[in-house]
């Protein structure tokens, strides 16, 4: 283990090396690029003994991942954005494949406008593409979810692939400080992909084939028990990542000083460090706040959630996205849960950070002051009228 | 060189598909299994052969086969062999089966990537001359004249304008290890071409003119004769690209009458004998550029 | 020829794999798209095999000197018919 | 917690400064936290950037880009006018890379330039100007710099690097 200052793309890529992938097929698109390249220099280098695809399109990086992974081979790749987007068709298709293919993906806005900056509008578009969905705080959870990725996609009662989104450049290309485990470190944390879902020359198989009317149900059912089974699968993952490396992880959810709190701001990503900051500011003002971050969207934490807000008088979803003639999509999943817990406190929705803009303390404090409020609703932080 | 009716293995690899009766592309499927044999990891994209043979509980493989989206043929190919190659596995080959629009269209720029890479692929496109799988729509290999659901015949614009793409020649343009044409109604020639693709390290591709009778409206039984006749009238070559030479596996002294290939198909209907003959000068001055291409040198 | 006809139900849950994939199966035939069957006159087959060679199917294989025709996959397209030099196939109309 | 703004052009090596302050300082204690980031988008030659250096300790939280600093720091002084208080804290420093003199106790001026032409051969002024910012930034001393040098540059130029931080330390009025 050695303390390296690191990007959250650079640590990522070894969390990535720590996983042992046989296959990485990826095109490049900022603000993934610097993942990729640091992996290819890897594999230049020889610490990374895995075939890296230069592939033409973001559709072939996923395609050829699938087809990577359809033979039993490990395998990554990343994208962004657009590159996300442009690869969509592949996304239902490795999860109805069931094949676990980790990705990462440095959440960027989507044109138009044009924007490089980050938001999350690209992977809560495809959210409901089969995949299990995380996002990552900071550095130093990019590359611990690198290597657990792998894991919970693997095993075999999820059998499903994995997008973990880094921030775009607030955490993709944010320096700081990051333990880095050696590959001894990680030795026998991964075990090696097994499955049977596989093309084999010893058992050929017909795959990725049809199923009409009379069977898609239960494929899709089983499909469905997949990305449920992850909870579980989460849950036993970070048990054994703490034993190998010592950092704790809290399953579906991360939440500070939420016991006793009134006033509760949900959020994800790196904004969850924001809020803390300013949940500690207002604890010193006697202000009963706190912060729920949404570690995974997919499986979504519904029974966490409930348990979390009991007693709130207020709830704020504070999220980088809009369903255009909506709400932000993961304000819609909270109140879906809360609705179907009997939770009738106020929930509104701050949409903020779009196309890449700061979020800086003060809207945060300005959200838990308009909490109070108690109302409901969609607001857009930041906008002069 | 060895593959011929007698040596060919009996097994059956693409059996009991629910193609339409007399199909080329169901032809060239099979015997290009057959000659490749089961080791074979077929990669097929939507389309009519994966749409016929990947029915569950009907499954109509014997080797391994996966569908690749549409765009998607040559990227998952090269996955497939990345895969495989990574995990040490040998003897095995990746053959993709596309149509025209998997192809040409939708499917050309992951295989103009895999060739740039020289992928240890082989990509099968059977030609078929439209859309079949969704109605009979015009692809860029439809050819000049052709009727289809989207160009359609009438008063005003007589089936599609464009003339056939040619993507023999766009694939050998990438400098390709080995490419060539065939036909369903030479078949001895396509096995040669598969035995010889199949043997390559890296990229091959093989363009097999393979009709549809209900896209083209003959009749079931007259599928592999058409595909014989289009090349003996000239609308159709049988060649190969190997280290950069151009190959003609065939020339005919003199070629059959055009208008007997256009009048027996329901989609030329239309066509009156002064565009018939427009067809014909097309050829002749396709064959112009092709003697020189192939005899200048 | 063909063995491998399966019978299970692959309508229960538990009968139908958790992925899309699953080895060569096959649960119905395709006797039903004929309207016309070929028939072999052995007498006059020269066992040349272009009938097993271009059959889209594959449904006729060699049996020692001639050939045998698999009905259950048979669509009766005519291309067999057609391709014999030796005039040794002709089509039935199915009753 | 502190805060370091750099302004720079392109090339000119400000986010490689801003990084080696932050992994100094995180590398200088356990619980020191530290992030540096640059001003996000397309990376051209010669155009204006500027870098971010916060350091603090516990959990740092705020990503967002520094408005005021405790130090903002040119690498160009084509790029320093009076908007340059703006955005310093009260009790602020400027450090400046410039040939000239400026008479503001506010600012530091480091004839950057020259240090890097004699000591490194090269007219890259960011690790120069950033020994400067050590002789107003007392919080990490310069041999504080020495394991995030070796760590962050190559080790052809980690050595001269080290040699031009300390003799703009010196030079630093």
């Amino acid at each position: 283990m050695t303390k390296e200052f690191l990007s959250g793309n650079e640590a990522f890529a070894y969390g990535v090396k720590l996983s042992r992938p046989h296959v990485i097929s990826a095109y490049p698109i900022t603000p993934q690029t610097t993942v990729v390249e640091k992996l290819a220099t890897l594999v230049e280098r020889g610490e990374l003994k895995a075939d890296f695809i230069h592939v033409e399109s973001e559709h072939s990086a996923l395609s050829a991942a699938i087809g990577a992974s359809a033979v039993g081979a490990r395998t990554f790749t990343a994208t962004s954005s657009q590159g996300l987007l442009y690869m969509a068709e592949c996304l239902p298709y490795a999860a109805g494949g069931r094949f676990p293919i980790v990705m990462m993906n440095a959440n960027r806005s989507t044109a138009l406008p044009w924007n490089i900056y980050g938001d999350q509008r690209d992977s809560l578009t495809l959210l409901d593409s089969g995949w299990i969905q995380s996002y990552a705080k900071d550095a130093q959870e990019a590359l611990d979810l690198a290597l657990m990725s792998f894991y919970i996609a693997e095993d075999k009662r999820v059998a499903t692939p994995v997008m973990v989104n880094l921030d775009g450049f607030t955490l993709t290309h944010t320096y700081e400080a990051v333990e880095v485990p050696s590959d001894d470190d990680a030795e026998g944390f991964l075990p090696d992909y097994e499955t049977d879902n596989k093309l084999s020359l010893e058992e050929p198989k017909n795959m990725a084939f049809t199923a009409g009317p009379d069977t898609n149900t239960e494929f899709k059912y089983k499909e469905h028990l997949g990305v449920l089974a992850a909870r579980d699968v989460i849950s036993e993952c970070e048990g054994r990542f703490e034993k190998y490396f010592g950092r704790k992880y809290t399953g579906l959810v991360e939440q500070y000083r939420t016991e006793d709190a009134e006033y509760i701001i949900i959020t994800l990503g790196t904004l969850y460090k924001s809020v803390c900051e300013c949940v500690d500011k207002l604890r010193d003002r006697n202000q009963k706040v706190g912060c729920l971050r949404l570690r995974y969207l997919r499986p979504f934490p519904k029974a966490e959630l409930i348990e979390a807000l009991k007693g709130v008088k207020a709830v704020g979803v504070l999220e980088k996205d809009i369903s255009f003639g909506n709400e932000g999509t993961v304000y819609t999943n909270v109140c879906s849960a809360l609705q179907q817990s009997g939770f009738n406190q106020p929930c509104s929705n701050y949409i903020a950070g779009l196309g890449g803009r700061d979020v800086p303390l003060s809207d945060i404090e300005e959200i838990f002051s308009d909490l109070k409020r108690e109302q409901n609703g969609v607001h857009f932080v930041g906008l002069e009228e | 060189m060895s593959v011929n009716v007698n040596t060919l293995r009996e097994d059956e690899y693409f059996f009991g598909h629910k193609a339409c009766a007399g199909c080329g592309g169901a032809l060239a499927v099979r015997i290009a299994l057959k000659v490749i044999g089961p080791n074979a990891i077929a990669t097929i994209p939507a389309g009519c052969m994966s749409a016929v043979g990947f029915n569950f509980p009907q499954l109509c493989f014997k080797n391994n086969a996966i569908i690749s989206t549409f765009a998607g043929t040559a990227s998952m190919m090269t996955g497939i062999e990345a895969g495989l190659k990574a995990l040490g596995k040998k003897d095995y080959k990746v053959v993709g089966f596309a149509g025209d629009g998997g192809t040409a269209d939708i499917g050309i720029q992951a295989l103009s990537g895999a060739i740039d890479r020289n992928d240890d692929v082989l990509y099968i496109c059977y030609d078929n001359e439209a859309y079949m799988n969704t109605g009979i729509q015009k692809s860029s290999l439809t050819p000049f004249g052709a009727r289809t659901t989207t160009t359609p015949a009438g008063r005003n614009i007589k089936g599609n304008q464009k003339v056939k793409k040619n993507m023999f020649e766009i694939v050998a343009a990438h400098g390709i290890r080995y490419c060539a044409t065939a036909s369903i109604g030479y078949l001895q020639d396509f096995m040669n071409k598969v035995e010889k693709a199949a043997s390559i390290k890296g990229t091959s591709y093989i363009h097999v003119l393979a009709p549809c009778p209900t896209g083209w409206g003959i009749k079931t039984d007259e599928c592999v004769e058409v595909a014989k006749e289009v090349v003996d009238c000239g609308l159709w070559y049988l060649a190969e690209y190997e280290h950069g030479i151009y190959r003609l596996n065939r020339r005919p002294r003199e070629f059959t009458d055009v208008a007997h290939y256009i009048r027996r198909q329901d989609r030329f209907k239309h066509l009156t004998d002064t565009e018939i003959k427009e067809i014909a000068l097309q050829r002749d001055a396709k064959w112009q550029l092709l003697d020189k291409q192939y005899f200048s040198k | 020829m063909i063995s491998d006809v399966n019978e299970k139900d692959f309508t229960s849950l538990k009968n139908i794999p958790f992925a899309p994939a699953y080895k060569h199966t096959l649960v119905s035939v395709n006797s039903g798209f004929r309207t016309e069957k070929p028939v072999c006159n052995r007498e006059k087959c020269n066992g040349c095999f272009l009938c097993y060679l271009y059959c889209p199917d594959g449904v006729i294989s060699k049996d020692g000197e001639s050939i045998k025709i698999d009905y259950d996959y048979c669509k009766g397209c005519g291309i067999c018919q057609k391709i014999c030099r030796k005039d040794a196939i002709h089509m039935e109309k199915e009753r | 917690m502190y805060e370091i703004l750099w302004h720079g052009r392109g090339g000119q090596g400000a986010f490689t400064a801003a990084k080696l302050l932050s992994a100094a300082w995180t590398f200088k204690a356990d619980e020191n936290k530290a992030l540096a980031f640059p001003s996000f988008g397309p990376e051209r030659r010669g155009a204006p950037v500027r870098a971010f250096s916060r350091l603090g300790s516990g959990s740092l939280g705020d990503r967002s880009q520094i408005k005021k600093a405790d130090y903002v720091v040119f690498l160009d002084d084509t790029l320093f006018d009076e908007h340059a208080y703006e955005e310093l804290k009260e009790n602020g420093k400027i450090i400046l890379c410039t040939k000239e003199k400026v008479n503001d106790a506010r600012v530091l001026c480091i004839d950057g330039q020259k240090i890097a032409l004699d000591i490194l051969k090269r007219p890259i002024t960011n690790t120069v100007v950033l020994g400067a910012l050590l002789k107003v930034f007392h919080a990490i001393k310069i041999e504080d710099l020495k394991p995030a040098v070796q760590k962050l540059m190559s080790p052809k130029i980690a050595d001269i690097n080290l040699e031009a931080i300390r003799f703009a330390y010196e030079e630093a009025v």
